[in-house]
């Protein structure tokens, strides 16, 4: 098995479990957390948008003028395209934020969890 | 190098300057300005808090000012062409205790002796108009018909609309003496050793002024002290007034683009040390900051993206110096405007244009005259 | 070094282009065409073009798209990139908490 | 600064105060740059503190999970990450104090910085300070590149690299840099697919040999191509790319279309050096330093004494190379501090600079940024097909030093352009690899020696071109070995098809030995039967579905 990228089908396709440069990938405590009202899980410590994408969540945000899908794009916290409602504090870079539990995490639409209709 | 002859010659491309050039420019006077720097609007002009504020304002410029909020502000934005995010919603000058009470009762007493709505309001009005306003707010003055605007497209806005109507600019130049020719101001000598010549001459160079009057034997006193600024995210709609403080922590506005843009001190602005640009100091913004909070709890965490500095020309009674300088004839001087001349720059541009085309204001600027300095014994 | 730039120089008219609805700034929105018109609305510097459009002004404040705006512009001006002078950089290189940024009394021993 | 901030409104009195902290040397960044800048200034007694704003030290290292370039001193053949890691151990050794999750928000008049950590900022001053902040990603913009799913080739190597999450299933890579092909294969080492490899430049712009490695396990490079359009609503779903001419417009009826969930952009990096500009150093635009950089010296000082700018921050370069500058760096730092003197700082320097020479040489050095160059220094044609279409011809190879021919195992290298580079002499026990004292010049086999097919050259390629050919083993087959980075590791005895150098299936093969060793630093290496005239074609081993 050491020697399969082993994938837990279950919920998180997107993850690499075995590397065949870095081995195992170490990660922190699986905990519970909400996406947009559903509880989901990740690892305690990985950004919050890692724990997303791993979940196959694209969209981060719809931005405030023209509404468009935003995701993950620089990954470092730089670009802060992939930033969501976390806590309910808007604009937060999910790329380097870590993950804790009982977090709420929201998609962002403006500067507001509030869908735009809502607004 | 560059020799050219215009009708008038702005020295300064801040909104001062932008917006004479315009009144002048939409009355067909040929006009040239001149900017040191490499862009215009770069003094005060882009690093303002955006108040357009009445109260709070000295009796001598007040007349000013409130000929602009009538007439100009309201349809500024189609005149020139940007959205200049005028908002007309009221300044709230706010208190905490006994003695914030005694300065604002102090400075709405002054106001109204000239004619101006200023009130005193208590805690509770206050939060009818902000509800997010700390319970610690007690007093506030309350000015109803001030408000704010984006002085970034307000200056850029009077510039390109000037530009387009035939006004020349010229950054990246810098004027480093004024001539006269036979008596008569005439001619700009510029850091190229380029020559430009006109009938009349504006100075609205801020405090770079008072070096190019003195090539003429003309001093205004002032100084420049160096004030910091700070703008947050886009956050949700809050409010819409202009805020301030009877002790002066911060001032500012919510923007139309939902970021918050507020000034405010550390206590040494006038001791501020620089390295010949205008650097923030590391202990302003923190100070702004818990200024704000002390008023404005809910914007704890608002987050700062940016901090700025920029100068203000002081001017030792606090109000500018405008207006025509007789002994010198040809030269018109427009500075010293002490950190408040954004709001009062249409009005100003409106009546320097008039001033240069006629000889004469609409309003009466001789209180502001350069020769109102006298030694106090 | 401040450089003479004669604002009335003639860059030619504003024509749109195909490509022109492009974003440019992510974070405001801000499109190619609407960086190409405000050059020849007159806002021949980045400075300008950022106040002017909140182009680099917004959350990221320019790092992603500033060298994109840089090459529009030039191209506009037809100038090179290298001699546009970038709009300044300020303080805080990450956006900060109006709490955090305030706090800064607290004594650490770590 | 104490008297200032106690007056500005702090509450707590100032003799209680210990929030300005004052230190020799503060390095902000800890990246390789950095990190090298203050283990040499530490070593030298320099009370030094480095400040990172991430969670991890180690900069882009710990995202590069291939083998480094150069030689022994450059620390070649190790693994971007084990430096790393290498590094920070000798950082602690040092003594230096290094600072995460710590970001630098300003840097102010006299040295001043302040840093956020947690839920507090922090002033602090150092006596000289190295700004080692790195690079931050270029972009292009193409119809739909907002869309998510459209990321930066480093968003791409954070994901799988330290948080071990697949960037998409089907990636479409746009740039053929280093960057762009290494990444590429990083994300076929962590399972994606790579559906193509497009630049809209007419020639790959990195190495050789890592478009080589790429191309031959299959992925099509389309060079003079680029993106027209990212599909999708929501997020990527599909990408079209066409053909464009000499002036970089999209020649119609070219399009291609992709079904990729992801498309990685990998267009160049720009120095992050706001910081500088922020505290008032001169600066100046250097496309030949990819961007806005400070004015410095030849010690790495802006124009504000005892600032100083080490690593990509003032020219992007390689890794190793922001270790050498870093390093310098740190010496220049203790000689301005007054820790050691002018003649041990030129000491110190000496070796230093010829082994920051060492690197800057070759087809690839900065010098040599924009020029066409047809011919390697050893007056070889340079495959056109390695630069037109990431591989080098079957007809193409036969040129080069590394490629003779004789009975039994011996090593074949496909290195073919003037990199510096020599692990492989080294490797070679049996000294059959010849480099020779040029770093620079293509490794030559001796077909003389005898090969001791113990695999070690193979494994210490950081270029992935060295393969063992037995070209006749007397029953109708060659046996070539290669190496392996991928999982699932076939077993012994796996058939499938031997890809040839484009990633084209060319005939059938039989995986007969996997060997894998520390000393290979997780290189498998696979040994496939092939039919004998495919002893020079076949490069890769595909195992059949």
């Amino acid at each position: 098995m050491e020697q399969e990228l082993i994938w837990d089908l279950e919920q998180e396709k997107q993850r690499i479990m075995v590397h065949p440069i870095l081995g195992r990938i170490e990660k922190g405590r699986r905990v519970k957390f909400t996406y947009d009202g559903r509880e989901v899980e990740g690892y305690e410590g990985e950004p919050i948008a890692a724990s997303l994408k791993a979940q196959g969540v694209m969209i981060h945000r719809y931005t405030a003028k023209k509404h468009s899908p935003r995701g993950i794009f620089c990954a470092i916290g730089r670009c802060t395209d992939c930033v969501m409602v976390v806590d309910g504090e808007p604009n937060i870079r999910t790329c380097i934020t870590p993950l804790r539990e009982g977090m709420t995490v929201q998609t962002q639409y403006g500067v507001s969890a509030e869908p735009f209709e809502n607004q | 190098m560059i020799s050219y002859k215009a009708d008038v010659i702005i020295i300064g491309g801040g909104i001062i300057g932008c917006a004479t050039a315009y009144y002048l420019a939409k009355n067909n006077i040929s006009v040239t300005v001149l900017e040191a720097s490499d862009y215009i609007g770069n003094g005060g002009s882009s690093r303002n808090g955006g108040g357009v504020r009445q109260s709070g304002r000295d009796p001598r410029e007040l007349p000013l000012v409130m000929y602009g909020i009538r007439n100009l502000w309201p349809h500024l934005s189609e005149e020139i062409g940007v959205d200049t995010e005028y908002h007309q919603d009221g300044n709230l000058r706010l208190g905490k205790n006994v003695h914030h009470r005694e300065i604002l009762q102090g400075l709405t007493d002054r106001a109204n002796k000239v004619g101006l709505d200023v009130r005193m309001i208590d805690g509770d009005e206050v939060r009818k108009i902000i509800p997010y306003l700390s319970d610690e707010v007690t007093v506030a003055s309350w000015c109803p018909t001030d408000g704010h605007a984006n002085p970034l497209t307000t200056t850029l806005g009077y510039y390109k609309t000037a530009r387009k109507l035939g006004a020349r600019f010229y950054t990246g130049v810098k004027v480093m003496e004024l001539r006269k020719v036979k008596g008569e101001l005439r001619r700009v000598l510029t850091d190229d050793g380029s020559v430009f010549e006109a009938d009349q001459i504006m100075v609205a160079a801020g405090y770079e002024s008072r070096k190019l009057l003195g090539s003429v034997g003309i001093d205004v006193p002032m100084t420049r002290s160096l004030l910091e600024a700070l703008v947050t995210e886009a956050e949700p709609h809050l409010f819409d007034q202009m805020l301030g403080t009877a002790d002066a922590d911060f001032y500012g506005h919510q923007t139309k683009h939902g970021s918050f843009v507020f000034g405010g001190s550390s206590g040494f602005e006038g001791f501020n040390k620089d390295n010949c640009t205008p650097m923030t100091s590391s202990i302003t913004a923190p100070a702004i900051c818990r200024g704000i909070m002390k008023y404005f709890p809910d914007l704890a965490d608002a987050k700062i993206v940016r901090t700025w500095a920029g100068w203000s020309d002081k001017s030792a009674d606090g109000v500018p110096v405008l207006g025509r300088v007789e002994e010198v004839p040809g030269l018109i001087v427009a500075c010293a405007f002490t950190g408040h001349g954004f709001g009062i720059a249409p009005a100003i541009g409106d009546q320097m244009a008039k001033l240069i085309m006629s000889g004469t204001t609409d309003i009466d600027i001789s209180a502001l005259h350069y020769d109102r300095f006298k030694a106090k014994i | 070094m401040n450089t003479l730039s004669d604002r009335s120089r003639d860059i030619g008219e504003f024509v749109s282009q195909p490509g022109d609805e492009m974003i440019i700034c992510r974070c405001e929105e801000i499109t190619k065409g609407e960086i190409r018109r405000a050059v020849h609305e007159g806002m021949f510097t980045m400075t300008e073009i950022r106040r002017y459009l909140r182009a680099g002004m917004g959350l990221c404040q320019g790092q992603t798209c500033s060298k994109l705006v840089k090459g529009i512009v030039a191209r506009e001006l037809k100038v090179s990139p290298a001699d546009l002078e970038p709009a300044t950089s300020r303080v805080p290189m990450r956006p900060i908490e109006m709490k955090v940024f305030a706090n800064e009394n607290e004594d650490e021993d770590e | 600064m104490y008297y200032l901030r106690y007056m500005a409104g702090a509450k707590v009195p100032l003799s209680e105060r210990n929030d300005m902290k004052r230190y020799d040397l503060i390095v902000v960044g800890a990246g390789p740059s950095g990190l090298s800048a203050a283990i040499e200034a530490s070593k030298r007694g320099v009370k030094t503190i480095v400040f990172d704003e991430n969670a991890r030290p180690g900069g882009q290292l710990f995202k590069q999970i291939h083998k480094f370039f150069g030689s022994k001193e450059h620390k070649a053949k190790i693994r971007g990450f084990v430096i790393g890691q290498q590094l920070l151990d000798e950082a602690g050794k040092a003594g230096v104090e290094v600072v995460l999750n710590a970001t630098v928000i300003g840097l102010y008049q006299d040295k001043e910085i302040v840093v956020k950590t947690g839920d507090t900022v922090h002033h602090y001053k150092g006596d000289s300070i190295i700004i080692a902040t790195g690079a931050s990603e270029n972009m292009v913009t193409f119809d739909g590149w907002t869309l998510p799913g459209v990321i930066g080739a480093g968003a791409a190597q954070t994901l799988m690299n330290l948080h071990g999450i697949k960037p998409g299933k089907r990636v479409l890579m746009l740039g053929s840099g280093n960057v762009g092909l290494v990444v590429s294969f990083q994300l076929m080492q962590a399972g994606c697919e790579v559906a193509a490899l497009v630049d809209a430049a007419p020639e790959i712009g990195g190495y050789g040999v890592h478009a080589a490695k790429v191309a031959r396990t299959g992925v099509p490079f389309y060079l003079s191509h680029t993106i027209v359009k990212a599909e999708g609503t929501d997020h990527v779903t599909g990408v079209t790319i066409a053909a464009v001419d000499d002036h970089f417009r999209f020649i119609p009826g070219t399009e291609k279309h992709f079904d990729v969930d992801t498309i990685c952009v990998a267009v160049g990096l720009s120095p992050m050096s706001q910081l500088l500009k922020m505290a008032g150093c001169r600066m100046s635009d250097d496309p030949k330093r990819s961007g806005q950089v400070p004015i410095i010296d030849g010690h790495g000082e802006t124009s504000i004494p005892g600032l100083f700018a080490a690593g990509d921050v003032s020219g992007i370069e390689e890794a190793s190379s922001a270790m050498i500058e870093g390093r310098q760096a740190g010496i220049y730092a203790a000689e301005f501090l007054g820790f050691i003197s002018k003649t041990e700082m030129d000491n110190g320097e000496e070796k230093l600079d010829a082994a920051l020479d060492g690197l800057r040489q070759g087809m690839f050095a900065p010098k040599n940024r924009g020029k066409n160059i047809e011919k390697t220094e050893e007056g070889i044609d340079i495959s056109r097909n390695l630069l037109c279409r990431g591989f080098i011809g079957d007809d193409e190879i036969e040129r080069f030093p590394g490629v003779t021919h004789k009975a039994g195992v011996h090593p074949v290298i496909e290195c073919t352009q003037n990199i510096p580079c020599n692990p492989c002499q080294d490797a070679c026990a049996m000294h059959c690899i010849m480099v020779g004292k040029v770093i620079t010049a293509l490794p030559a086999v001796d077909p003389s020696l005898k090969c001791a097919d113990c695999g070690m050259c193979v494994a210490s390629c950081s270029g992935q071109a060295i393969f063992l050919v037995n070209e006749d083993c007397g029953d109708g087959t060659a046996t070539v070995t290669l190496p392996y980075e991928f999982l699932p590791v076939p077993d012994e005895g796996t058939r499938g098809r031997a890809l040839g150098r484009n990633g084209q299936e060319v005939c059938d093969a039989e995986v007969v030995k996997i060997r894998t060793s520390p000393a290979y630093d997780h290189t498998t290496l696979l040994t496939m039967s092939v039919p004998k005239e495919f002893a020079m074609k076949a490069r890769f081993f595909k195992a059949n579905a």
